[in-house]
């Protein structure tokens, strides 16, 4: 039988399931097929905080969204226009976001009376009219994934565990994609499982073919390969993008990378990836708690090592007092806060922008450190990189803001050539003549002076130092000169980053103004307003402190000035109080990333003020 | 054993104690029983043969924490109970240092409690040597994990009501390899104490019992003083009967499971009967450790416990390499090039 | 024991396992080791003769610290490694509270590591049920500090490099009174056991070997199923010979200090050859507690240690009660002029 | 020998001496001395971060300097009148602070080869000219004290420590004050060991009538009572004032009072002073580190009590998560930070303002917290008793801030009576019917429903609350809401505070505004100034969040606002992004009180550039 197959500019395609139904992994097959391809994509994984809660719950849906296009795209997508929907909660959670008339790939078998009671249905959603509004196409997938493997030699409930692949193959089918990515995956997973192997590969195919052999779909699609910049590419999510960056830094500064660490979503992976990566040199510490893992990576960093310790909220409010010893040790050191729903434990496994005031000022004295975000899951390699390369030039404490968005979503990167990212020259203090562990270079920095150099034995400590010598030092006139002078070092780095940037008109009536993962949302969003021919700039930052030196002048330009953000309106603070200009909040705080109609409503709305 | 120093070149250069004496003027209270410690620790070094700039000493805060300013040498006067963190991260990141925990007993077991059970139990190479005054010297006299149960502080002025910590103890609890107790008024016997700490592969720690004259003043009184020590400080060597009393009249019997006090001297009991000492036992240790609670009995003094065991660094190290020869060294244009990728050509 | 409910009238209320679930769903895994601990808990409350709403829940996070969600009593589910501090405050505010601690092998030992061993030393009224799966549950699978050497997870593909805590020694270390260990998949023993622990003074810590079927399979698998757990499962009972085997055939016997198996049916030994347990022994406790860690040795599920100790929030009691005797119950306006004062008069 | 009297309206007395030489007690007993006498009086107490450094050296000199007088006083003074010091390192350390023709009481036993080398003087001050522009006065103060002391039985080394009380009675007889309270102190301390009380009385005396008989002194002064409002009088330090606040604020409210704390300067003394009122019902709980305290303290706020938690900027710090999953809980209780010199270790024993910013936003998540602050010593008092009214009114966490010159500096305090304080009302729920543990009240306070209650079962965590019910809620929009809710009803509690209040005009070219411990000298400035004929005014915030809700108008009323801080501009910094005005900022942060004479040269320039 053969299909009209239709093109399409993207796709938006959510699968949603039991938290036990392998919906993650469904989704990340169909993403890295995609990526193969050739489409651009961004991904949205959300999963609950309970690891497998019980089977059919609303609680225990677990779900993996997955924007693809033949343009380059910015967002997972606001409305999926396919929802999988392998039980009657998953439908329940999930209904809500589907485009109106879009395609519902329903497991019917699983829209039992026990699985509708338990997802709060009181009729059967699938028999009566409140999917008139959608397509609805229901697929018995328990039963044929059994069906196709009888004979296989699993147990009846192994194989429904295949299930997931013939939704995956029945996706394909729809999507045109290949099989072979998938094949191979199987065959490298379960080499040592031939028997599970071949069920997963067979119910992939099944699924494939009960596309390609069954009347259920009216046609077929296709998205073409993107127009990406030509180069290798691969798909990574944020948090590893992460780790990829500061293994890289280590590698251009030529010192050893230190990452100490206790687990905590949604920055675990970024532990997890590096401790895969022994061979380059990385030691991985897993810490009894944060305060561990920061005293250690301070260790480290005095040590001579490129330390480096990852977290999220809570677990970056018990580093606080550490952070501010490195701060008065001055000694280089990244701390990457992956950013999560607070506050307290808040929704540990969903996305905010909410910690950006707390690594601002969350540290007792005057203790200033550097701040920079990443803008999407690839730029984590860059911002990983560049905190790296500030820490070690500026002898500093830097943090790193991502979020849950940026570290579990992923999009396609354009891998750089080592030779082509930037040196981070190092240079340990050996030279014992005239050493004094507080004295400056042009930067303000001291030197990096480690222990196990002759003749440069020294102590460092918590107490208030000595300009130059480094002694501890009780001096009143001292210590406000040190205190100004710690200030102004991290002051000054904003003559070493780049300035701010505008897209669009430099100067006019509003100017969108993000930062941190909402970096997509918001300039989608933007584009979209622009193409309808209204003028609106957008500005992301990257470099929350400093900022940019040009910013102040860049706000100037603008009559009014937009600030959505995923918080109560941090950026907006900062703002406010640096350039005592005033400026238009969008904040939701849904742990979510933004909607992009609901901010184009909003911005419009303020466009038409600020006229 | 000889050591190269930054320049690739055999260092042979034979310290004194003073040479390990920083510039920095030493700030304890007159009579403190901190003096004694640094000085026992200034008069070891020179024999461990490794180049004064391959020693660093971390710290936390307490009177006890100032110690790694007066040691010329490397050193991180840390933050309130963080010192076994900090150390940890200077040995593993470099495990050719020689790296020194001094700590309190506020510091170590009160605050700093879960670093240094965690340090223990990894048996990382720090050495943890902890001046214990069973107060807060540096806030001033509040009571700590380690003042005796109704002890009047600033903090508790009608007495405590916790039980204390018995040090040694807690650290064999969580799985130390070398624990020993040490007083600051026995010179010699740190000193030895010291050197055994510092060849230990992986975590020792020494409790040092330290006169903070002024907020606790004698707290230690009868295990130094001349008249009552004897009867008071049982000293333990491996190997070696446990005796103790003016002239060794007094040894320690095991009753099957019970220690007992017997007389050596008054014809019941012979030296025969009394109990060696084995260092290497767990279960002795822990009995031996119970006994400074135990009313009657004498306060041990000495190497507890000392096995074998790698240490962290150790597997740390071994454990790239071995990843390193298996899969080769890493080239980061490979690993940034990893996973599944795909080419877009120009077009 | 009959209770007064919060209008003075005499609570004599049976309640039964099914009053103490909440109205929440349950959110664990299905076949998580959980279930039967929560099970086992709601069966002995009723026994207790406690009214509901004494009983307060405290937990840290993890998957195991849910916990309270799931009971029909008070409870607060904290921030991770923080419950036994917590819970102390609210035991300490309010004696008159029975106060539970639901923690994990992560929650308890690796961040909760300090308040743990501090809530031990003090012997705080807090019943502390470990569920030990020997892993990070709710993280999706790292490595806990009960994990074995050289386990590979997902933050240690290559192996762990650190050894783990054996929390029952550790307890011990840190001064517990009581302490013990059960398995989730024997639920009579567990029954048991908690009732023992909920009636302790003091602070109770049961580690419970607790199967986390999705990141840790099988952990305990030898001590739960019927053809191994005969041969590796050493129970402990006070006042009873320590024996186990299929057919109680084997013994353990102290040559001197050092422990042995024995067979007891073959002649040699005899049954009063074994050791009887004592639980009110700390040296026959930490024996027993290192046989987990001895090869060729079972691993004992009881209770290890048992002493009655004077609670701390007894003495807090008694502290005020004491001080408010000799000076007087205090006055607002006493205390507001105390000190040197002197008068301003109007002129 | 009779000498005329000279009466003074005020003077400044700085005791000055090794750590061991009692510096702090010879200051107390002036000052409880003083207080009797009927004079206003504000103190400044300074010690090393050192126990007792060796005798002699700069780093081991402790002073205690106390300003009194017959008016009502603010500060306790830039520059001290008198210096006493008892040892040449006392000398070198605070004679750049003496007024100039100040009056220098020196030990001269204590000026031997050692003591000046230690000292770092290369010749005798005492003996060439760098003493010209002073008046010397020369006392053998050692020697004069052993010889006193023959016969009372001490040994040599007991008899020496005596010498602070030959001091002491030296300046009683110089300014006039009774012998009285010091025996009766004498006596009561020394109780148990008689030869120390007849010593140290006998030194007392030999001081005063050494005074009263040798040519030493041209006059003898006196200075009269000031004129205080009537009542009854203490002298309280601010650590003092503040226990005493809770205490009145637990009974006030008719509920226990709960301390948890963990030592720290400059904070213990409140865990010390606490740790006394046993009989008062009062629990205490030395935790094993600031974390636990503050656990215990939620515990024990859940239990019913009014918790309170103490420390200083370090122990904040490691508070902050706690602080967060009280916020949460939405739990009453108070934290205080005293606080002190920073970032890390710092300047453990100085005084700082530098916890503000921390304090308002330490903590991950939108995690609102009320701040509000204390003015002097005897305000602590007034603000304790606030932050509990305000902590259970509203069950919410409350910050305190006071610091180390107003935690350890004293000043009479007009005792109230109890039943003028104002009433604290708590309604523990008891009602099951319709109880929902995260239902709300006018004020948005949820129900305090204590663990003991029959049928309030109930469970409460971190994880984020659905509205009402106060279950577990991933529900994104819920969360919205809930942040939302959260920051409106700290931000609410503006209606429930004084207005700001302004001292001199209304409205004109300059208001000073500042915050905390900084009142007195602010104050004492902008009159001195006014004095002289000049329009400023003066605002002094108590309330810092939420801010006075009048505050946006006060400002508008004013051409510049002044702020000055013992930061880098931490209040300048809220002002700006809350009011967007711009201020003049004067910052220095030397760990000491801001200077009058610096201050009021800095506000003079402003003012010359306002107008
Ligand atoms: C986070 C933090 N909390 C509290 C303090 C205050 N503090 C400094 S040292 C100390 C205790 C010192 O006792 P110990 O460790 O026994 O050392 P000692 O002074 O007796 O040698 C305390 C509570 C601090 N510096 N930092
Ligand atoms: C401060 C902080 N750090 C880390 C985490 C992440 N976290 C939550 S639970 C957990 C470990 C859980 O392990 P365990 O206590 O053994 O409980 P289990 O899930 O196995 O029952 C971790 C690391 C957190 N919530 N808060
Ligand atoms: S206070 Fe005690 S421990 Fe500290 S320096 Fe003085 S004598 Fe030593
Ligand atoms: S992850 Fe493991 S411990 Fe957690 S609920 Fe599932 S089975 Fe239980
Ligand atoms: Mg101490
Ligand atoms: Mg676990």
């Amino acid at each position: 039988m053969s299909k009209t197959i239709e093109t399409l500019d993207d796709v938006v395609i959510r699968f949603a399931g039991d938290s036990g139904d392998g919906m993650q992994l469904t989704g990340t097959q169909f993403t890295n097929t995609t990526a193969l391809v050739g489409n651009d994509l961004s991904t949205l994984p959300d999963y609950p905080a309970e690891i497998r809660a019980p089977a059919g719950t609303l609680f225990g849906v677990s779900s993996f969204q997955l924007h693809f296009s033949s343009w380059d795209i910015l967002t997972p997508g606001d409305h999926p226009d396919v929802l999988v929907a392998m039980n009657p909660a998953a439908l329940k959670v999930h209904l809500k976001d589907l485009k109106k008339g879009g395609l519902i790939v329903a497991n019917i078998d699983s829209f039992d009376d026990k699985n509708l009671s338990l997802a709060g249905f009181t009729a059967n959603p699938l028999k009566d009219e409140s999917l008139e509004n959608y397509q609805l196409i229901e697929v018995p997938i328990t039963k044929l994934t059994l069906a196709a493997l009888q004979g296989v030699g699993l147990t009846q409930k192994e194989m429904v565990r295949c299930k997931n692949f013939f939704a995956l193959g029945l996706m394909y089918w729809l999507y045109s994609r290949p099989l072979e990515p998938t094949e191979e995956w199987i065959k490298g997973k379960f080499g040592n499982e031939p028997k599970v192997a071949e069920a997963n590969d067979k119910a992939l195919k099944s699924g494939y073919y009960y596309g390609e052999n069954t009347e259920a779909f009216a046609s077929q699609y296709q998205v073409k390969p993107a127009q990406l910049k030509p180069g290798l590419y691969r798909n990574v999510t944020g948090n590893e993008a992460t780790a990829l960056g500061v293994v890289a830094a280590a590698h251009k500064a030529g010192i050893p990378l230190f990452y100490a660490s206790y687990p905590i979503t949604p920055a675990s992976e970024i532990l997890h990836n590096l401790s895969g990566y022994k061979n380059y040199g990385v030691r991985t510490f897993q810490a009894e708690d944060e305060i561990a893992a920061a005293g250690v990576a301070v260790g480290a960093a005095y040590a001579g090592n490129l330390a480096v310790t990852g977290t999220s909220g809570p677990g970056a409010a018990l580093k606080s007092e550490t952070i501010s010893l490195a701060i008065m040790l001055e000694l280089p050191l990244v701390i990457v806060d992956v950013q999560r729903g607070g506050p307290s434990t808040g929704l540990p496994t969903k996305t905010e922008q909410s910690d950006l005031m707390f690594v601002t000022y969350g540290r007792h004295g005057e203790a200033p450190a550097v701040v920079i975000a990443a803008a999407t899951p690839a730029d984590c390699f860059s911002m990983a990189f560049e905190a790296a390369r500030i820490a070690v030039k500026y002898m500093t404490p830097v943090y790193l803001l991502t979020d849950g968005y940026l570290g579990n979503g992923s999009e396609p990167w354009l891998v750089p050539n080592s030779k082509d990212l930037p040196e981070i020259p190092v240079h340990y203090r050996t030279d014992p003549e005239n050493f004094n562990p507080y004295s400056r270079n042009e930067n303000n920095s001291r030197p990096w002076a480690l222990p196990g150099t002759p003749g440069l034995e020294h102590r460092i400590g918590g107490l208030e130092k000595a300009n130059i010598t480094g002694d501890v030092s009780y001096d009143p006139e001292n210590h406000d000169f040190m205190v100004k002078l710690r200030a102004e070092k991290v002051a000054g780095i904003a003559k070493d980053i780049p300035l701010q940037e505008v897209y669009g008109e430099q100067s006019g009536d509003l100017l969108v103004l993000s930062w941190g993962g909402t970096f997509g949302a918001v300039r989608s969003t933007v584009d979209r307003i622009r193409k309808k021919g209204h003028k609106v700039s957008h500005a992301h930052l990257r470099y929350l402190n400093p900022f940019p030196r040009n910013l102040g002048d860049v706000l100037k330009n603008f009559k009014t000035i937009f600030v959505p953000e995923i918080n109560l309106g941090q950026l907006a603070k900062l703002l406010k109080s640096e350039y005592l200009v005033p400026v238009v909040q969008f904040n939701k705080v849904r742990g979510l990333p933004l909607r992009s109609a609901e901010l184009e409503q909003a911005i419009m709305d303020t466009l038409g003020g600020a006229k | 054993m000889a050591n190269t120093n930054g320049n690739g070149e055999i260092q042979v250069k034979k310290y004194t104690a003073k040479d390990f004496a920083s510039d920095q003027d030493v700030r304890w209270c007159p009579g403190c029983g901190d003096y004694s410690i640094l000085a026992q620790v200034q008069r070891i070094l020179p024999d461990l043969d490794v180049p004064k700039e391959k020693h660093v000493f971390v710290s936390g805060i307490g009177c006890s924490s100032r110690f790694p300013y007066y040691m010329d040498a490397f050193g991180i006067h840390g933050i309130h109970g963080r010192a076994p963190a900090i150390a940890s991260g200077v040995k593993s990141a470099n495990p050719d240092l020689t790296v020194w925990v001094a700590t309190g007993d506020g510091d170590a077991l009160s605050i700093g409690g879960n670093h240094f059970i965690h340090a223990l139990r990894r048996n990382i190479g720090l050495k943890i040597m902890m001046f214990n005054n069973r107060i807060y010297g540096l806030t001033k006299g509040q009571y700590s994990p380690t003042s005796e149960l109704g002890k009047k502080s600033k903090s508790t002025p009608f007495g405590t009501i916790d039980y204390p910590f018995n040090p040694v103890q807690l650290a064999l609890g969580a799985e130390g390899t070398f624990v020993a107790r040490c007083l600051d008024r026995d010179p010699k016997h740190l000193q030895q104490t010291l050197l055994r700490a510092a060849r230990h592969e992986g975590t020792s720690f020494i409790e040092i019992y330290q006169n903070c004259n002024v907020f606790n003043d004698g707290a230690f009184l009868t295990f130094t003083e001349k008249d009552t020590k004897p009867d008071n400080v049982l000293y333990l060597e491996h190997g070696k009967p446990l005796l103790f009393g003016k002239e060794n009249e007094k040894g320690i019997r095991l009753n099957v499971f019970t220690p007992e006090i017997v007389n050596v001297k008054e014809g019941k009991w012979s030296i025969n009967d009394i109990l060696v000492y084995d260092e290497t036992s767990f279960d002795l240790a822990v009995l031996l450790a119970t006994f400074s609670d135990r009313v009657g009995f004498p306060t041990p003094i000495g190497v507890f416990f000392n096995v074998q065991r790698k240490s962290y660094e150790q597997m740390m190290t071994e454990q790239i390499e071995s990843v390193t020869k298996k899969r080769g060294k890493g080239d980061l244009d490979k690993l940034l090039k990893s996973g599944n990728t795909w080419v877009v050509s120009a077009n």
